[in-house]
């Protein structure tokens, strides 16, 4: 983000809210890059360090009601539809107290309380599936949204195709975003993918289609809204493709030899979180004070959230065996020597 | 008392599906070509979109997963969508959905949220469909973990565990085998209105005292012809009907069969790796010592389903192998 | 076809050879279904009638060595491949003499010596497999072709995005033929269907996506030879789609009451064959007993692959455990009771 | 003599392939991210690009469905493709390529078109991946008729069945357990060249009087534990290793449990539905009356995955299971 002032800005209220959710999401992300690297704690880790402005970008236009589906790579995601810090970390690290009991872990959030319906592992599947929260809202006539979350190597998988089309077929309220940040685990998107824009894909579906920076904040803003505000108002779904780069890789331990050093390096010093920081207080929407103060209640709050994580249980054994059936579980678990 | 109600299998679904629909206005039906004015390519949803609105019984792209998914999207956010696969084959097109997402989700939100839905699909050889149209698959729910599974026989059964299965807070598989639609030899009393039949519970078709047919689904008819053809020969057949295999009665299996001391398992899945396998280790497991002889297998050949209509008729479990496997417990 | 001359059309041979092929299917199909009606033969039959212009047009520019991949409604594409009529009823019929002993059927014929290579059942499933033989081809180096047949219906399936973005990416030497005939089953393209035309998909794939009239064969064989030139000529595949009709309904049986009686009534009253026929007499390309004599050859040899499936035996017995797999049936088909 | 050459189970699968594609031109691979430079993300295709060249070592789109299917293709038309499905699981989006079309093709054809393909894929809990990515499905294969299965143990067998699929005519469903791929438990000597291990032929790990263990894959080691534990208790193990389940070798099979008159089948998998039913079955089937104790099923539980390492390893068959069934089979 350039440092000059922006006529298509926000409010200060929303501008402040963006870079919460943003500074949220890096402070976390940073707290468990530095956890994992000391040893504390042991897990599969997808960051999503790079990407944050985009989950703050629909963040912000999101009411507690509001669906979102989300993947693997969903941290930014879930702390954007306001998924608790301690229960998110506790299920990160596999505890009782977790979101999910611990059974889920960080591949499978799972919030309703915050609107976060469906984390998957699987690329593309939650596509499909957020067809069937707009199809709810759509049924109940209420005019909530959903939001869906993929990268860019998802739009090359069938799930993703038959999910747009139905979703353009039947006017759905649902925007799907493409977190485009240009690879799929250790291919390049112009290896595998036969447009250089995912948004072209909308076409297709007879669909809109947008591609924005998603690093500009501002900017993501502004497509982020407009496609909420169609879904919410019966105008059926949007394909955005919010363009961006991830950090640190596919996941941590990621050797990224397949990325290309100074692409990475640009990428790094071109942060759109701390650009968009300076952005605020050079233009007077925050001072240098506010926002600090603001990242120290952040670092309070994931201390503690931390801090709750470590200290609870792991799942007591006898969890291995509910939640696999809503009744009766014993009987549907029959058949086992063991 | 009323007359008996006779009904065809179509229509004992029909019913259902109607049924669950006029009484939970949550409950919706997606699928290829099930509404008006065609009512679905077997006729089994004939009349419901007329009477429902197309925006309760929707018509759907060929896109199998965009169907499982929109189903499963509906059922975590409070609806009881039924939707129709056309035929069991194409389940492995959106066999994601089913087994990675619909059966999962609730064991990893932490049963925060639930999938109560149902995946109807027509199944089975015997119509000249050929190898990508005529299988029996429900040994893949089986083996995945928080799906549940039913196989109707009867026409009531088909209504009543249709009921059960769209009010169950799980996903079900429910196979409804297309030879059965519409043929009048699988007719029969179908109790009127919202009757429910409880998942888990077999049902004894014919007791007997020699030996214990257990199956499920079409097949169970060709265990009564087996059981008529050994009771002349003086051997007295049990012939049990499960119903429903997740889950499974192993109450009464184990009962009878400790009775009998001999049983036979029948299906039409192919033999390899099927239910049949499961039954029989249980059997075996848990009646070792009682038995007279080890649990026979009858099922579809270990090969794909072939088309020219004596080999088709050849891959099905006949009759004559049920009689030969009871002989063989006789031994 | 309207009956006046056509600068775009090609030499008299392949005027012709066209017609030759349309006419095979057409009295294929006639007679099939005759033979259905008075029940002198019982099977699934998916009428390819209507759609005869579009296998012909594909047909005349492939050579034999070339690939063909088509589905359950595929006879026209089994002729225009040059797949033996002998064989071919045999197999309808259940023949030990058919191309696939009597195993497949009419949803799986194959015929490999006529590069009729896979029919499947499985709507969108042939459109990845097809890539395989433009893999095969261009990794051997060779100039062979694939043409890969499909309906419109079978654009809304996963497959179809798969194949197609692969094969956009690999340049594959692969002909993608939508046959567009407007429905699957019985629900018309629109209501399934984000786009008005199919072709406009292929810009998802930064492939060339043609709209073609596939009952002017003329029209048909000029956007057939450019994509099948450029798949030879090593320019990457091409989306045709080929806009026709299905005159019998999905399948013999159907009740039709979901297509509009008008709309049926005019497409047969334009058969696409038989104004083909005038147009070739009319504009002296050939003469009626020209024709005719095709036909009755033809027809002559209907009647004998028919007498020869008719008087075939059905596969022994022991075939139902052959082909399963190469090497030692037996043990690989073991653990079976009965 | 030559010294033992100590592989890892991954670079002894590198190997394999390495081979394959020396001696054979028709042999290249596919799948997601397995080309230079970062060469898969277990690295088990590591240098195989830049060897190779990437015209034979094909990295793809997420789009396991054109995997499959252009490993079908080719496969048809005279290739030997081996394609890589990154985590089992993974085989529910594209499973109709593999069950409808490469398992059938040949059959289908009437003999006329093979389909002389691998599918390698990773699997196993024990990561932390949770319910997504640690499935063990290979009952799926078994009961798709035209499909053949290889569960390598060790890192010779990894080589040695790998090279037998990649140039058998037929498609192999070639399981790989992740767990094994670079952990040192699991090293062990591998031959050197072109030395293929057929497939079919079962491996006895350790012979015995009193019991039999049959399984396959990582959980051979668990056997192997388990035996070393009983042994202390003066009970006698047989330790069988599979190898491959489609074919499995029944022969060495009941030949050991005729000898000992007990088994326990041993499995990764869900129990339920898994392979072990099927084993289960045959065992009882053929060797009635000549059993001590009914055949034990020791799998993984009825449940999908669990993330929290500790139910995770609850999930996994443990050892103490395997000693409980032995026990069980004592009686
Ligand atoms: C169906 C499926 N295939 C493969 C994988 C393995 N996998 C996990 S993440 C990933 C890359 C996805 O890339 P993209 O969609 O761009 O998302 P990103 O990770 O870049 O956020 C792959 C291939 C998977 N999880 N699911
Ligand atoms: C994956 C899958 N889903 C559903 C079906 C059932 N089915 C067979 S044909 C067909 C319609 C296909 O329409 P289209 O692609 O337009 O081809 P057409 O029959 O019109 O030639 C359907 C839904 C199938 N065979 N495969
Ligand atoms: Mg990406
Ligand atoms: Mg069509």
């Amino acid at each position: 983000m350039d440092d000059v002032e922006r006529p298509d800005a926000p409010d200060r209220d929303t501008l402040l809210q963006m870079f919460e959710i943003q500074s949220r999401i890096k402070l976390c992300d940073e707290r468990f890059r530095t956890m994992l690297m000391s040893g504390q704690i042991q897990l599969i880790y997808y960051s999503p360090r790079g990407q944050e402005c985009i989950s703050a970008g629909w963040g912000v236009h999101l009411r507690q009601d509001d669906y979102v589906v989300t993947i693997y790579r969903g941290l930014h995601d879930h702390l954007a539809k306001g998924v608790p810090l301690r229960e998110l970390w506790a299920e990160f690290l596999g505890r009782a107290t977790g979101t999910c009991k611990g059974k889920g872990g960080p591949m499978h959030i799972t919030h309703p309380a915050s609107g976060l319906m469906v984390t998957t592992g699987i690329v593309g599947a939650g596509i499909p599936i957020a067809n069937g929260f707009g199809l709810a809202a759509q049924l109940n006539g209420t005019d909530q949204v959903t939001v869906v979350n993929f990268g860019d190597g998802a739009s090359n998988i069938g799930a993703f195709h038959e999910g747009m089309n139905l979703a353009a077929v039947w006017k759905l309220p649902v925007v799907f975003v493409c977190q485009n940040n240009l690879y799929g685990e250790h291919t390049p998107m112009s290896m595998s993918t036969g447009v250089d824009y995912i948004s072209e894909r909308a076409a297709a579906y007879g669909m809109p289609g947008v591609t924005v920076d998603g690093n500009d904040p501002v900017a993501t803003w502004r497509v982020m809204g407009d496609a909420v505000a169609r879904a919410r108002s019966g105008g059926g779904p949007t394909l955005v493709e919010a363009r961006t780069y991830r950090f640190w890789g596919h996941l941590m331990g990621d050797a990224m030899e397949y990325m290309p050093k100074d692409e990475r390096k640009a990428a790094m010093a071109a942060d759109p979180v701390v650009l968009y920081r300076a952005w605020l207080i050079n233009n007077g929407h925050a001072t240098e004070a506010q926002l600090a103060e603001m990242e120290e209640v952040l670092t309070a709050a994931i201390d503690d959230a931390v801090e709750f994580a470590m200290n609870s249980p792991q799942p007591d054994a006898s969890e291995l065996y509910t939640d696999v059936f809503g009744d009766n579980n014993d009987a549907m678990l029959q058949g086992v020597s063991r | 008392m009323s007359e008996p109600r006779i009904m065809l299998t179509a229509m004992a679904i029909n019913e259902a599906l109607d049924i669950a629909m006029t009484i939970d206005p949550k409950v919706f039906l997606l699928g290829e070509d099930i509404a008006e004015p065609s009512g679905g390519v077997y006729k089994v949803t004939n009349g419901l979109s007329t009477k429902h609105g197309l925006h309760r019984v929707r018509k759907t792209p060929i896109s199998e997963q965009a169907i499982i998914g929109a189903a499963i999207g509906a059922a975590i956010a409070g609806f009881r969508p039924v939707a129709e696969i056309m035929i069991m084959d194409f389940l492995a097109v959106c066999l994601d959905q089913v087994t990675n997402h619909a059966a999962k989700i609730r064991y990893m939100s932490g049963g925060q949220t639930t999938v109560p839905m149902v995946i109807r699909t027509s199944a089975g050889a015997g119509r000249g469909f050929g190898a990508q149209h005529s299988e029996l698959l429900e040994a893949f729910a089986v083996h995945s973990p928080g799906m549940k599974v039913a196989v109707p026989s009867t026409p009531a059964d088909a209504k009543g565990l249709l009921l059960t299965a769209i009010f169950d807070d799980d996903p079900v598989l429910f196979v409804e085998q297309m030879m059965m639609y519409w043929d009048k030899t699988y007719a029969g009393h179908v109790p009127e209105g919202d009757v429910r039949v409880p998942f888990g519970k077999a049902a004894t078709r014919r007791e007997g005292s020699d030996v214990t047919l257990i199956s499920y689904g079409r097949q169970m008819y060709d265990c009564l012809a087996a059981a008529d053809a050994l009771a002349v020969d003086g051997v007295s057949c049990e012939v049990i009907d499960l119903r429903t295999l997740v889950p499974w009665d192993e109450a009464a299996v184990m009962a009878s069969v400790g009775r009998t001391s001999r049983a036979v398992v029948v299906h039409e899945a192919v033999t390899r790796c099927g239910f049949g396998a499961e039954l029989s280790s249980r059997i075996h497991e848990e009646l070792f010592g009682q038995l007279s002889a080890p649990v026979q297998r009858v099922g579809g050949a270990n090969t794909p389903v072939p088309y020219a209509s004596n080999l088709e008729a050849d891959f099905l479990p006949q009759v004559s192998d049920i009689l030969l496997a009871v002989r063989r417990t006789q031994g």
